[in-house]
């Protein structure tokens, strides 16, 4: 008898998981599997399993990753490939589970950053859902004119030292057609750098964000919107469902949208999401293997979907009658998470998120210029990727 | 240099009445020696003369101010503490010019008065130790020495002089008599000694339970105790009492002995009164069989002082002790003739146990 | 004029105006962030975002308190923290009440050196050790455990202990300690019974100081026990987290829940240990 | 003959089995040392020295795991990289100053605190608890009320402004307040652990003394200055020692409350380490940081002890 | 009970010597006093002796045990401490039955020895309040209760009476003269009071600066000083030292008074010495005119203490004391003829300061 023990946020719906697991273990005699619960957090969990892996321990089999760790997890040795064909799944996952044309991890469910917007006032002014960064700034001074509530906000992004920031820096640089690395290599463009770190620190400049926005994060976000001081908002999926719900003051009036592109450019976003790992140091590599593959099988992906409402990894999932019946809003997210793109996938990320976060926070917070920002951008990238 | 004065002094513990609304007038540059039985207030008392120990009623003037809320630092008072309280991280020359330098005294005036007193209480040589480096006496004369380093409006002195030997304390004790004489102050003393009570004295004030028992001067308190318990408590080895009646010009003993009336102490009992009476007799007014009046009994115990011989007897039921000169040692189980003066006889009515006039 | 005018401030400082002026401030300084998440365990999230901030709950409501409760084993975080706060602290005083006492009391030649290798002990950022910890406690096979926890927390509250109880220890007369030896105690017997009583306000303290720092450790109990059933609070707490929320309500209302015992604790304690305490007992 | 013999030897016997029993319980003083130190030399031993050796040792590796590559030794070469670091330099200089500005302010703020404490309330619990509270409010959440507390928006401070007629300021955005707002959350947490051991001290300190002070007519500065200050001495240093290495170590609060920004402008050395060695794996250079904290706390320890030791001499 | 023997025994703190070799046997069941000046190594000798105080050199036996190295509580000794050293988070009660208690005794027979040693001090109702409740004296009485409630096999007492006024010291002493007869265990008593040391004392043994200077039981020390020093600290009054010259049967001091050699204290001094000499009178055994052989000066200061009077005169340069009868008050300034019985005189020699024999 075989026991395999996976690592799973505690917010990834452990109790889900875990029919989907007896199943398992039913199709599979002789294999157990039990659950370890890391803490709710990336950072936690990040903590913790860089302990346990440093020290080279051999008590997790499958490990439950944030869609920016298979690189560093996969140079750091501490997970083992897995020979998978990537193609059915949503190509951004592809992407980032593949590193040096190995793939390191495969996805778990799909996440992706949404324009959040309130329905009804847009209904009210005869707005549409803006296509770009410009439009959305003249909705929102229409609609706060129209309005004359001091407490309403045109639109709440993160612009705290946080993930989420790093996100916010790259949806309009994506936007404008450049990307962070190509090839393994850098390919950094300073100028895209800076009208992304100008458009931001515009909005808050003009009143279209607040003037704090650097103490912004993610769940603030949320929590506006969902307050209903927010017409526009930049989040990712979990607010969904949260401003659905009993508490919220904005139920019925939410849609969601792609976010807007730079003038000129294409509308891009930015990717999150889950991905399963196998455990160099698990003692049942190949038991964990097949077990990754069924995780994170179109089977699951749907269970998950329905019974979770967790984004699937398979495009074709979002179209799927059970699902879309299950989770209707899922129809509207398939055009959005499909232009998704990964963050820079490198084994040293996290250097690589550090060096943007602190500089959007600095650019924003007024502590930088946007151009200074962007060089310091730069001229970190180019310490981390060489 | 003031007077002091307590004015129905109160203090309670609770409900535990230690010292009882008590009244005082100390004068201007007197020396007051309290005594008392242990536990009878005496340190509590001085503690609330200098503002230790919030009163609990009453008054306490120091010159012409009422200082029952005034802090002790504003009182100008020294006073050496029961238990020492010196200063364990400062060295003894520290602690004695701990007052001046607070009072910002010259340095080099400071020194001086520490290198006197502690010349008068031979600690010279100690100056540069702590506490912890000194011998029980020692600790006691730098306690001592931070007294008088200064010269305030009052001293108060708690057993300043207890744990040291006979002979230094004779030499303290003259220097205090002559500090007092020179500069004057009021001083308070609480002693257990004879002999520091009867020479430094003024006036003595003898505690009981919290109250004033009697006052008056040394002369006045050994030889006209107001009450059993001063005749009792004043002078060592303390005076006898035995029960006795006045019985046809005579007091009779329990056991036969009789003494007559005449000629006892100023004795206003006529010859016909009968009653009941506590004689006291002091040891010292007991003399080897010289005179005619006398008691007969037996040796029970003998201590031999050096200085004196301490023979303990029973008439009327008490055992008494009379003090007799060193040469004579009588046996235990001896007989012994006992005389005495009458006019050194000292009568106390048995109910209020107050001297009779 | 100028002694009323001193006695009148001096009164002034040692009256009751003073007193209820020092209890305000310290009770403000103290308990405002205790007060202010005690307040929002009864606050809903919606009344987070309001502005202006409103100070008092508009509509108290339990459904917090509720909450914690039934989304996570609140009690048994509580619990597991409690008792390794409890064994750790238990531990830390009984080594460092040793330790300090052979510190305080023995005449050692290498007592700079070994004061300075205690304190050298806790200069080491915890994070940094944490792998290595990890492996020793693997090694030792001691992983998911209380012991897992209560050890490196003794470790790690014995420096700031075994000082403070010296610096205790040294205040205390010898000759109390004598007298407990002339009565027939040990050395050990006259250090328990009379030494470690008199410094109770030190014990005291490095008790609380050895418990709060087990109570509020987070990092070796995110790492060295991962089993559910074994998490202390610090860990738990987290969990009321999502990936992305940060329910300030269900948090306070957990962190209020975690506060009292320790609040219980500190109070019993303070009553029953630090106010016995008198002098009389030596001159000098 | 015989009986007394047995006797003799029973008498013996006991007389031995006393003697093996008093080694133990009344051992001479080495032995005693050794006894008393030996369990904390035990466990510090298992559980400091060995982790602590791989600290050290690993400060000399090239182990960076997100390379790829095998540990290498590399000599100084971690230690050599620091000076061109300017994070480093930033991380080092907040570290610094955040211990300059918030031990001399918890030592004052927490002796304060103490003194009030010691008055003769008539309920001592409050006022014990609203002392320790702080202390035992865990430091993480702390961190995250004072971060609220300073929110430009739904903190206290900004209505507390707004209520006495000045206006909000958005304390996070400039590094000047961001650190004083950091400073000051340090200060009210550590000040309940310097009043905790202080007030403790205090409460040693017997009456009698300031009784006998008061007499020699010291006012309360004086009798503070006089009697209080030097018998705390050994507590404060004490106090002071460990506040210093905790305010070397500074992590949490300043990691909660700004996550070290704007920028890194209030990043500390804690939280450089933390983010090298588990966010970015470079362990060698994580170590290498360390290791230079280990040294700069030691440096700081060893003048302290020194102001401990001058005193005993002294003594 | 057991005999102690001290062996050359040495304390040393740092260079400065406090006892210094000293060679004590002390029998069992004997009571021995130990007195001598402030700070000459009292205290430090019933330490070594409880075990308190590592000791420098030598070698300290209790009964036939060599007890260098044994700590305090295996020694089976009771001490009272100078400084009372009670533990103040005990109640009286609890601090009495501490040692019983560790020692593991029956709860209702410690109760008993505590209830029994309470009363004998006066202290019952103070059983169960704290000391820092009690008085200076109440406190020492604690102190000796915690000793006394115990039968251990060698009491150390460091001046267990200092604190208490004469009466209760009067009767503290009788009961602990009864405790050592009825149970007679071995007593090292330290005291300062010479009634104490007298009346208690099997032998008194002198310390000066660390040294025995003479042991001798009562009778010895006090009438037979080996020098000046024990001449002076034993007795109270100190004995009087005037220098004087032997000439032709005379003794001469520098003013002109003489006293007859014949008949002078065993005086093997022939007629035809002629040297110099230190002389030692009591102050008891001066007698206002009552012998031919006398002393002509004039009254310095006059202290009347009730029960005596201590007169203060000046011959040959030196201030004598006289201890006279209350009665007799001489005024200061006027002339007095003092007489005293030549067999009293001491003699000493100048250098050496020992008694001639
Ligand atoms: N720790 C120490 N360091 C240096 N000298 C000390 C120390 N302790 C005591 N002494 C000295 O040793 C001497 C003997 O002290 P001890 O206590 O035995 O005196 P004592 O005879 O009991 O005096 P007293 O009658 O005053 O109590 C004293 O002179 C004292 O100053
Ligand atoms: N804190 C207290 N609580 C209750 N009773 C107390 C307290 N302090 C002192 N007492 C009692 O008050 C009484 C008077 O004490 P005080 O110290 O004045 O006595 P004293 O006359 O100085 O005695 P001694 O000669 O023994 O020093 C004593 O009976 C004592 O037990
Ligand atoms: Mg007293
Ligand atoms: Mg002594």
């Amino acid at each position: 008898e075989t026991n395999l023990k996976v690592f799973v946020t505690s917010q990834g719906q452990p109790a889900i998981w875990r029919t989907l697991l007896d199943q398992y273990e039913a199709r599979n005699p002789g294999i157990k599997v039990s659950i370890e619960l890391g803490g709710t957090t990336s950072d936690m969990q990040a903590q913790y399993l860089n302990t346990v892996l440093t020290a080279k321990d051999s008590s997790l089999d499958v490990l439950m990753l944030d869609v920016i760790r298979p690189a560093q997890f996969a140079a750091a040795g501490w997970t083992s490939p897995v020979a998978s064909d990537m193609s059915s799944y949503l190509r951004a996952y592809a992407e980032a589970n593949t590193i040096d044309g190995k793939v390191v991890a495969l996805p778990a469910f799909a996440d992706s950053m949404f324009l959040y917007y309130r329905k009804d006032l847009l209904d009210k002014y005869g707005l549409q859902p803006p296509k770009t960064w410009d439009e959305l700034a003249d909705a929102a001074k229409k609609v706060a004119d129209g309005e004359k509530n001091p407490n309403l906000q045109g639109l709440s992004f993160q612009g705290k030292a946080i993930e989420g920031a790093v996100c916010t820096f790259l949806v309009p640089y994506w936007s404008q057609g450049k990307v962070v690395t190509k090839d393994g290599k850098l390919d950094f463009d300073r100028e895209a750098a800076t009208k992304s770190l100008a458009l931001w620190k515009g909005f808050a400049d003009s009143g279209v964000a607040k003037k704090n926005i650097a103490e912004v994060a993610t769940d603030d976000t949320r929590k506006e919107f969902q307050a209903g001081n927010v017409l526009f908002a930049v989040n990712w999926a979990y607010a969904w469902a949260m401003s659905q719900d009993a508490e919220s003051a904005v139920v019925g009036k939410v849609g969601v949208a792609r976010l807007p592109a730079v003038k000129g450019g294409e509308q891009a976003t930015c990717l999150g999401g889950w991905e399963w790992g196998v455990s160099a140091f698990s003692k049942h590599q190949d038991e964990a293997k097949k077990l990754v593959e069924y995780l994170s099988s179109p089977e699951v992906s749907k269970y998950m979907a329905i019974n979770g409402s967790l984004l699937p990894t398979y495009g074709k999932l979002y179209k799927d009658a059970d699902v879309t019946k299950a989770v209707p809003w899922f129809a509207d997210a398939q055009a959005i998470v499909e232009t998704a793109k990964p963050r820079p996938v490198t084994p040293r990320y996290n250097e690589v998120s550090e060096a943007i976060r602190t500089t959007v926070n600095a650019v924003l917070a007024g502590a930088t210029t946007p151009a200074d920002g962007a060089a310091q951008i730069e001229a970190r990238l180019k310490r981390i990727i060489r | 240099m003031a007077s002091v004065s307590l004015r129905k002094l109160e203090k309670s513990y609770g409900a535990f009445r230690v010292v009882k609304a008590i009244d005082l007038e100390i004068m201007d540059g007197e020396f007051v020696v309290l005594v008392g039985p242990s536990g009878c207030g005496k340190s509590t008392t001085l503690r609330m003369i200098a503002g230790l120990e919030r009163i609990s009623g009453g008054e306490i003037r120091i010159g012409d101010r009422v200082v029952n809320d005034l802090p002790p630092r504003e009182r100008d008072i020294a006073m050496v503490f029961q238990d020492y309280a010196l200063y364990p991280h400062k060295t003894v020359r520290q602690n004695m010019g701990f007052s001046l330098k607070v009072r910002g005294a010259n340095a080099a005036d400071a020194d001086n008065k520490i290198r006197d007193a502690a010349e008068m209480l031979g600690i010279t040589h100690l100056l540069d130790r702590r506490p912890g480096q000194l011998s029980g006496g020692q600790r006691q004369r730098v306690a001592m020495g931070r007294a008088i380093v200064r010269r305030p409006q009052v001293f108060l002195f708690d057993e300043p002089l207890s744990n040291l030997d006979a002979k230094l304390r004779g030499q303290v004790r003259t220097e205090i008599k002559r500090l007092h004489q020179t500069i004057g102050t009021t001083i308070v003393y609480v002693t257990h000694d004879q002999v520091e009570a009867m020479t430094l004295a003024d006036r003595i004030v003898i505690l009981r339970g919290g109250d004033i028992e009697q006052i008056g001067t040394p002369d006045q308190v050994y030889n006209h105790p107001a009450s059993v318990f001063v005749g009792g408590f004043v002078g060592a080895p303390s005076m006898n009492f035995a029960k006795a009646r006045t019985t046809q010009g005579y007091l009779d003993f329990a056991d036969g002995n009789r003494l007559p009336l005449a000629g006892l102490a100023g004795a206003k009992l006529s010859v016909a009164d009968e009653r009941e009476l506590i004689v006291g007799i002091r040891p010292e007014h007991f003399m080897p069989l010289r005179s005619d009046v006398g008691l007969n009994s037996q040796v029970q115990v003998v201590e031999p002082l050096g200085s004196d011989t301490l023979v303990h007897f029973a008439v009327g039921g008490a055992t008494l002790t009379a003090r007799l000169p060193p040469e004579l040692r009588p046996k235990a189980g001896e007989a012994i003739k006992l005389g005495l003066d009458p006019a050194k006889i000292h009568l106390f009515d048995p109910e209020t146990e107050r001297a009779l006039q | 004029m100028s002694t009323a005018v001193a006695s009148t401030f001096d009164q002034a400082l040692s009256g009751k105006p003073l007193r209820a002026i020092a209890a305000f401030i310290l009770i403000v300084n103290g308990l405002f962030p205790a007060l202010w998440i005690l307040l929002t365990s009864f606050k809903t999230e919606a009344e987070l975002t309001q502005k202006p901030i409103t100070w008092l709950p508009h509509a108290a409501t339990l459904r917090n308190y509720i909450q914690a409760f039934s989304d996570q084993p609140l009690l048994t975080f509580l619990f597991n923290s409690f008792m390794v706060a409890l064994l750790s602290t238990a531990l830390t005083l009984l080594v460092s009440v040793l330790a300090a006492y052979a510190l305080a009391r023995l005449n050692l030649r290498f007592r700079g050196l070994i004061m300075s290798v205690i304190i050298a002990v806790s200069t080491f950022p915890l994070v940094t050790l944490l792998v290595p910890l990890f492996e020793t406690m693997r090694a030792l096979n001691l992983l998911n455990s209380w012991t897992a926890l209560v050890l490196p927390y003794t470790v790690l509250s014995l420096p700031v202990c075994t000082l403070v109880l010296t610096s205790f220890f040294e205040g205390i007369p010898r000759d109390l300690e004598n007298a407990a030896m002339i009565d027939g105690c040990t050395r050990f017997g006259a250090l328990f019974r009379v030494v470690v009583p008199l410094s109770a306000p030190g014990v005291f303290t490095a008790g609380i100081l050895a418990f709060v720092n087990a109570w509020d450790e987070f990092l070796l109990a995110l790492s060295f026990n991962s089993n559910p059933g074994l998490r202390t609070l610090p860990v738990g707490i987290q969990l009321y987290q999502g990936e992305f929320a940060f329910p300030w309500p269900v948090i306070s209302a957990a962190l209020v829940v975690g506060i009292v015992p320790v609040a219980i604790l500190i109070v019993i304690f303070q009553e029953r240990v630090v106010s016995g305490l008198t002098t009389g007992g030596v001159k000098g | 003959m015989t009986t007394t013999s047995t006797f003799k030897s029973e008498a013996d016997r006991s007389l031995a089995r006393r003697r093996w029993l008093s080694r133990w319980s009344d051992p001479d003083d080495t032995t005693l040392a050794v006894m008393l130190l030996a369990p904390a030399a035990i466990l510090l031993s298992v559980m400091i020295v060995y982790p602590v050796s791989r600290l050290i040792y690993t400060s000399f590796l090239d182990l960076s795991l997100t390379s790829g590559l095998p540990a290498r030794f590399a000599g100084l070469a971690n230690f050599r990289q620091m000076p061109d670091d300017p994070v480093f330099w930033q991380a080092t200089w907040n570290t610094v100053l955040i211990t300059l500005i918030t031990v001399p302010g918890s030592l004052f703020v927490g002796f304060a605190l103490a003194l009030l404490a010691n008055l003769p309330f008539r309920m001592k619990w409050p006022v014990r608890l609203s002392l320790l509270i702080p202390w035992a409010l865990p430091l993480s959440f702390a961190g995250l009320i004072f971060g609220w507390f300073f929110h430009s928006e739904y903190g206290v401070v900004n209505d507390v402004l707004n209520r006495i007629g000045l206006p909000s300021v958005i304390w996070f955005n400039s590094p000047r307040l961001a650190f004083a707002a950091i400073c000051l959350a340090i200060i009210w947490k550590a000040s309940s652990f310097m009043a905790m051991i202080i007030l403790a001290g205090l409460q040693t300190i017997p009456r009698s003394l300031y009784e006998a002070a008061d007499v020699d007519g010291a006012g309360r500065v004086r009798q503070f200055l006089e009697i209080t200050l030097p018998l705390l001495k050994p507590t404060i240093v004490v106090a002071l020692i460990f506040r210093t290495i905790t305010a070397l170590q500074t992590f949490d609060i300043p990691y909660m409350m700004t996550g070290g920004g704007p920028g890194t402008e209030t990043t500390t050395l804690a939280m450089y380490i933390h983010q090298n060695t588990v966010s970015f794996l470079d362990l060698g250079y994580g170590s290498a940081l360390a290791v230079v904290m280990f040294g700069l706390s030691m440096l700081v320890t060893a003048l302290y002890l020194r102001m401990i030791r001058g005193n005993e001499a002294a003594s």
